[in-house]
């Protein structure tokens, strides 16, 4: 059987019901709520793999299913489903990513306490990227991705008792939301001016050409064509969820939670949401292509701002010494490649990429999962060492990582979609600025990652934690293992040679090449890539760390550069001296107005208040209440007197009423009964 | 002497010893019994008006009484146990101590 | 006074044709041959007398021989011979102690309340012979046809509990007293089952007078089965109700702990003796036969012949038999059970009687309303039937026996 | 006019009267019980056999009872003062209400042209009782029995003395 659009909702419904048993389950039910999640992500999984030969039947077309949400009296606010090429690859890579990461989180949080709650907001945040994937409106699509905002929260907060946690997810959120706001905005605005947020709609959708034209056409403030101006505002969004140059500073802090979660963030769902984002409404950044006198492109921005993340990722990362504060700023960098990639006009590159990454970059985060679950939560690479003996698969698995993030030619699918990201960025006719940046990264992308490889696995163990490792359960390895095969094949459905996997996602035959077309390029990206693997041979591998202390070989070097860099290049403490001051200076200012300027003035009222307060007291306890006070005075006479009557003897009572029947029927007697 | 009557005076001396019982003893429980009385000679009226009076109606009259000994013994019941409960807040059942509410 | 006469007669009237039968007719012969040279309109006086005299000689010399009966039954399953001294195997007993008890000094205490201590027995022997009056002894044996017969006889036992009351409180003995209440509190708890028992008998014959009930039981199916009351479900549930009611308000055991001699000394009897004691004695098992009767009445066909091949014998003769089985039930279960204790007896009346017997009532209205159902219909209309009997029976038994253990005398000296 | 309900007329007024004016309470509730028993007879006499029975069932079997029980509960402790006779000025003014309320009524009566048909009592079978009770009259039978549903938890609950819980070992 194969699934429609109209089945595809099942796909994020499966792990929203999850996360609702999750939440339900008391806090001893482990089995009930794990097994209940696993079961919603194979289920979506399975799902999108039904929906599968519908969509490759016909690759160009989106079928949609839209449906009102509520009416507005004129017109209602629709949403919907779509089914596309691009959407569907992604849900199968987030429920199968997502699925093995949810069995290794089985062996990695073993011994938590709130195992119940982490596996509840796990099925929230994949339920909430995979609708994010599946949605036909910006509205539907912006939902989603508040909700993969909050999963993510909970779970970078997820040991909340540590402050340092409590703090990175407040961060993660609060930086999150600026971007979010420009979306929220762009949202509006588009809103405003084609009347709908459904994506496609038989033609009246904003991403179809007729919204497209009218958006590009009509200009706003400084001859920015509309479309460019809503464009840059949804890719503030984007900035913020995936981490780009300005906001990039809530990802490496995401590292305070569970190692599982970090996988999850940095593979799967949150960091690529920003990416797909650009990729689903990339007719919408590039409508403004055709118009000639645009002071800016909206791709031009993006195509800048990913090179510089890219490369200043790449630099950041070379001086970190936490395992996944390394892997952090590597996913920073690879996603700027990927912008990158949007913004030089080749999107299929970026989700290429994407796709790629999420495979290799899980399989580097559940490795280091794995060494620290082995050496009892020790992250300090310098501490390390020595674990490619007792660890034997997972550092077999984690090289694989290494090569496939390094680029290693040929055979890992990290070469073949960056080469694609490099040949598109080569093609661009703007500037050649970011491919400069990008062939740096791509030299230091090798170097850091023989850095990390050899102090982590290579050398003497530096520390009894590291010295007492042991390889880590099946339940761990395992996934580990499927990982490594997907990242090494994964790279073989978007060859040159064999451009499966763009032709799918343009709708239209990609005419083959040869395998190494446009070699030079290849060529110049080949050798950058050995001159990274060498030096960071010759610096790291040849003669090993001695002891902790021991001084980092660079650092030897040129240590201010070092520190700067091991500092992430003091951007949080810019942040801090920039932003937040100002934002502390305003609020004294309020607050000092509250205190002095208003609250005087409430004050003075109040005092005015109290003062007619007394006064009219004052007549009242002089004048008026005399007179009440003498007729109350008689009134309570009048009740005392009647009162006597009621004697409270029952007696009395039924004496009265004999006697009044006897006078009534008198009276009526004489009265002759009329 | 007309039969009817016969009835209806039977019925107001039942009515009027129930009423003079319920003045003029003091014993709550004895005051409750002359209610009774007092009810006992309705129904008693309403037999006597079924058996002699227009036999318009083949039934009311009977129905009327069943209904009213339903009440009347739901009336016996409850005013009794609001005597057991008068009788434990206040040592006594005499209805001249029962003058709480006494203005 | 016509009016009032014209019910008080045996009823002869509207006799159905298989009374024909010369024994069925031979009452009503003796009757007119008695009465039959008497003016037309003193005829129904004389034939009333005669109805109580009959009534009162026949149940005076069953409950002589019963009174033998128990006590031999009751030797025999407690394996010693019982009285055997007077005449052949100790006939004669009952009459030698009707001679002692009237021969016994008859002590009153000085305190007693003279009136009310004389009127106690003799209020309940009258009620209790009252409530004779409306049984239907045999086709043609109604002493008072009554329209609300059933009434009537609840209404006459309801003046027994008065009685009780009047000896209990007129013996100025606080034992006396508690007993009288507690055989109060037994009598008034056990009379809700008991009405509600019949009231499903009333609901399916559609009469409240007892011919009427015992004719809506007429008939049998192939001939062999009786279309009794007793035969239903909800009959057999009612009948049960009915039977345990009636043991309790005859303070028969297991329920007799208004006389319970080894507790309360003899409860309201123990400022007793003489003949007024023999009087408490004799009301209480003429009670026990006018309920038996009742029952025969309402759920085992009255006067009917259990099947149609036993017709030819005497109605009457019929009653008599049921009556000598159910008279024989008591004796057993007397000789049977043990004593319950108070407070379990109150339970079993509220918590399981009652509602048994509300719960039978619905059953009783859903076998009305399914009387047209035939062939598996009517199958499956006996399985609800039964069901809605037997589970909340199943039930309640269980709410009732939930407390119950072993007693545990915490403060017994050990 | 027939002499059994003179008779019964009699008995009845007698008995009340003295019941009532009795000053011990059990006789006069047993003595009342009588009075009780000859208004059934009286019924009976009118030929209202059902109505007869009810208030035999009702008054003599069960009112007559709730009021035994609660003069035993209410009995005064041989420890308190015996209570004064009742003031002979309350019982005069009793007598002169009833007195003048009786007079009314009996001139009323009497006044009256009243209708005498002595003749057979209207046919009214206990089926015909229940039908009307069924049929024209089911709602105020269904209200009569909320009615003394009611009155029955109320008894239950302003008798029930306050605080009382059962002693642990009751099985």
């Amino acid at each position: 059987m194969t699934l429609g659009v109209e089945q595809i909702f099942l796909v994020p419904l499966l792990p929203l019901v999850a996360a609702a048993i999750g939440s339900l389950t008391p806090r001893r039910g482990r089995a009930l709520a794990a097994g209940s999640a696993i079961t919603a992500m194979a289920g979506a999984l399975i799902v999108s793999c039904l929906a599968l030969p519908g969509v490759l039947a016909e690759t160009s077309a989106h079928q949609v299913a839209n449906f009102d949400w509520f009416d507005l009296g004129a017109g209602a606010v629709r949403l919907g489903w779509v089914l596309d090429p691009l959407g569907l690859l992604m849900c199968l890579m987030v429920s199968f990513v997502g699925l093995l990461i949810f069995i290794f989180s089985l062996g990695y949080m073993h011994e938590d306490d709130n195992f119940t709650r982490f596996f509840c907001f796990l099925s929230l945040f994949a339920s909430a990227m995979l609708g994010l994937l599946v949605a036909n409106s910006l509205l539907l699509f912006f939902i989603c991705w508040e909700l993969v905002g909050l999963a993510s929260y909970l779970l970078i907060g997820f040991w909340f008792h540590q402050p340092s946690a409590a703090a990175a997810a407040k961060k993660a959120f609060i930086t999150t939301r600026i971007g979010d706001l420009g979306l929220l905005l762009g949202m509006v605005w588009l809103y405003h001016s084609t009347g709908t947020l459904l994506f496609y709609d038989h033609g009246h959708g904003v991403l179809e050409s007729s919204a497209l034209t009218a958006l590009a056409a009509q200009t706003t403030i400084g001859g920015l064509a509309v479309s460019t101006a809503i464009g840059l505002l949804i890719f503030c969004g984007a900035v913020g969820k995936s981490g780009q140059f300005p906001l990039h500073v809530w990802l490496p802090d995401a590292m305070e939670g569970p190692t599982p979660v970090s996988a999850l963030i940095h593979a799967a769902t949150m960091v690529a949401a920003g990416v797909f984002l650009i990729a689903r409404v990339f007719p919408l950044m590039s409508a403004d292509l055709g118009v000639g006198n645009a002071p800016v492109h909206a791709l031009t921005v993006v195509a800048f701002i990913g090179a510089l993340t890219a490369l200043m990722g790449a630099c950041i990362a070379v001086a970190q010494n936490d395992i996944k504060r390394v892997l952090a700023f590597s996913t920073v960098s690879q996603l700027g490649y990927m912008m990158l990639a949007l913004g030089v006009g080749s999107w299929v590159a970026a989700i290429f990429h994407l796709l790629t990454h999420a495979f290799f970059k899980a399989l580097l985060f559940l490795g280091a999962g794995s060494v620290i679950h082995a050496a009892h939560h020790e992250q300090d690479i310098r501490r390390l060492g020595g674990l490619g003996a007792k660890m034997r698969l997972t550092f077999l698995t984690f090289v694989v990582g290494m090569m496939a993030l390094a680029g290693v030619p040929f055979l890992f699918s990290g070469f073949w979609s960056k080469e694609a990201i490099l040949h598109a960025a080569h093609d661009w006719n703007v500037s050649s600025l970011p491919l400069l940046m990008g062939l740096t990264g791509v030299g230091l992308t090798a170097f850091y990652m023989t850095r990390l490889v050899a102090e982590t696995f290579r050398g003497q163990p530096r520390s009894d934690a590291a010295g007492h490792a042991h390889e880590s359960p099946a339940v761990m390895t395992v996934p580990l293992l499927l990982l490594a095969v997907g990242s090494v094949l994964l790279g073989f459905l978007g060859t040159p040679a064999w451009p499966w996997l763009q032709s799918t996602l343009l709708g239209h035959e990609v005419e083959r090449e040869s395998l190494f077309a446009g070699g030079g390029l290849m060529m110049l990206s080949i050798l950058l890539v050995a001159i990274g693997l060498g030096a960071g041979w010759a610096l790291y591998l040849r003669r090993g760390r001695r002891s902790e202390s021991a001084a980092d070989p660079i650092a030897a070097a040129a240590p201010r550069t070092f520190a700067f860099l091991g500092a992430r290049m003091k951007l949080d403490e810019l942040y801090g001296a920039t932003v937040i001051a100002a934002a502390d200076a305003l609020a004294a200012l309020a607050d000092f107005c509250d205190r002095r300027g208003w609250d005087g003035a409430v004050r003075f009222v109040a005092q005015l208040g109290v003062f007619t307060g007394l006064a009219s007291r004052d007549t009242d306890e002089e004048g008026l209440n005399q007179g009440f006070n003498a007729v109350g005075e008689r009134l309570r006479g009048a009740g005392r007197f009647y009162s006597r009557s009621q004697t409270g003897e029952t007696h009395g009572y039924l004496l009265t009423v004999a006697l009044a029947f006897v006078v009534i029927v008198v009276l009526v007697a004489i009265g002759g009964g009329r | 002497m007309n039969p009817l009557q016969l009835c209806l005076l039977a019925s107001s001396g039942l009515f009027c010893i129930g009423l003079v019982a319920a003045l003029a003893r003091s014993n709550t429980i004895l005051v409750l019994l002359g209610l009774e009385l007092m009810l006992n000679a309705a129904n008693l009226n309403f037999i006597a008006f079924w058996r002699y009076g227009h036999p318009g109606a083949p039934a009311t009259g009977v129905i009327f009484v069943l209904f009213a000994i339903a009440v009347a013994a739901a009336e016996a019941a409850v005013g009794l146990a609001l005597i057991i409960a008068i009788s434990r807040h206040q040592r006594s059942i005499r209805l001249q101590e029962a003058v709480t509410l006494k203005g | 006074m016509s009016h009032l006469g014209s019910s008080f007669f045996l009823a002869v009237t509207s006799a159905p044709p298989a009374a024909d039968h010369p024994l069925e007719r031979l009452p009503l012969q003796l009757r007119d041959l008695l009465t039959g040279f008497l003016p037309a309109e003193l005829r129904w006086f004389a034939s009333a007398i005669l109805a109580i005299v009959v009534i009162l000689a026949v149940f005076g010399l069953l409950f002589a021989l019963l009174t033998l009966a128990e006590r031999k039954l009751l030797g025999r399953v407690q394996n010693r011979p019982g009285p055997n001294r007077t005449g052949w195997f100790g006939l004669l007993q009952p009459f030698a102690d009707a001679i002692k008890m009237l021969t016994k000094e008859d002590v009153v205490p000085r305190e007693a309340d003279q009136v009310l201590h004389f009127l106690a027995p003799v209020a309940l022997l009258a009620f209790s012979v009252l409530t004779f009056a409306v049984i239907p002894y045999g086709r043609n044996l109604v002493p008072l046809d009554l329209d609300a017969a059933v009434l009537y006889f609840f209404a006459a036992g309801a003046g027994t509990e008065l009685a009780v009351f009047m000896a209990g409180w007129a013996s100025r003995n606080k034992y006396s007293l508690l007993a009288a209440m507690r055989a109060l509190a037994q009598l008034i708890s056990y009379e809700l089952p008991l009405l509600l028992s019949f009231v499903p008998v009333v609901m399916l014959s559609g009469a409240l007078s007892t011919t009427g009930i015992v004719a809506a039981q007429a008939g049998w199916k192939w001939g062999l089965v009786p279309h009794w009351h007793v035969c239903t479900p909800w009959g057999f549930a009612g009948f049960a109700i009915f039977m345990i009611a009636a043991l309790a308000e005859s303070n028969r055991s297991p329920f007799d702990l208004p006389e319970a001699e080894s507790e309360l000394i003899a409860g309201h009897l123990t400022e007793y003796s003489g003949f007024k004691y023999a009087l408490f004695f004799m009301a209480e098992y003429f009670g026990m036969i006018a309920l038996s009767s009742m029952a025969i009445t309402l759920f085992l066909g009255g006067w009917q012949a259990p099947c149609a091949f036993l017709e030819f014998i005497p109605s009457y003769a019929w009653f008599g038999a049921k009556l000598l089985v159910l008279l024989g039930g008591f004796i057993w279960v007397r000789a049977t059970l043990p004593r319950l204790r108070i407070d379990q007896l109150t339970r079993l009346a509220w918590k399981f009687l009652v509602p048994l017997a509300l719960i039978n009532l619905g059953t009783a209205a859903f076998w009305r309303l399914t009387a047209d159902w035939t062939g598996p219909l009517d199958a499956g209309r006996w399985l609800l039937a039964g069901a809605l009997v037997v589970g909340p029976f199943l039930l309640l038994g269980r709410g009732l026996s939930a407390g119950v253990t072993p007693r545990t005398y915490r403060y017994a000296p050990s | 006019m027939n002499p059994a309900a003179l008779i019964i007329i009699v008995v009845l007024l007698a008995s009340a009267a003295v019941a009532l004016s009795l000053r011990n309470l059990v006789r006069a509730a047993l003595l009342l019980t009588v009075s009780w028993a000859g208004l059934a007879a009286f019924y009976l006499w009118a030929g209202a056999e059902f109505v007869a029975f009810a208030q035999v069932l009702v008054y003599v079997g069960a009112v007559s009872m709730v009021v035994l029980f609660a003069v035993l509960l209410t009995r005064p402790a041989p420890t308190d003062p015996p209570p004064p006779r009742a003031t002979y000025g309350r019982v005069l003014g009793a007598l002169l209400a009833g007195s003048a309320v009786g007079g009314l009524l009996c001139g009323a009566i009497l006044g009256t042209p009243l209708p005498s048909s002595p003749g057979a009592p209207p046919a009214l079978t206990v089926r015909e009782i229940g039908r009307q009770l069924m049929g024209v009259h089911a709602a105020a039978l269904l209200v009569a029995g909320v009615l003394l549903t009611v009155a029955l938890l109320g008894a239950i609950v302003l008798a029930a003395a306050p605080g009382r819980r059962r002693s642990p070992d009751a099985p």
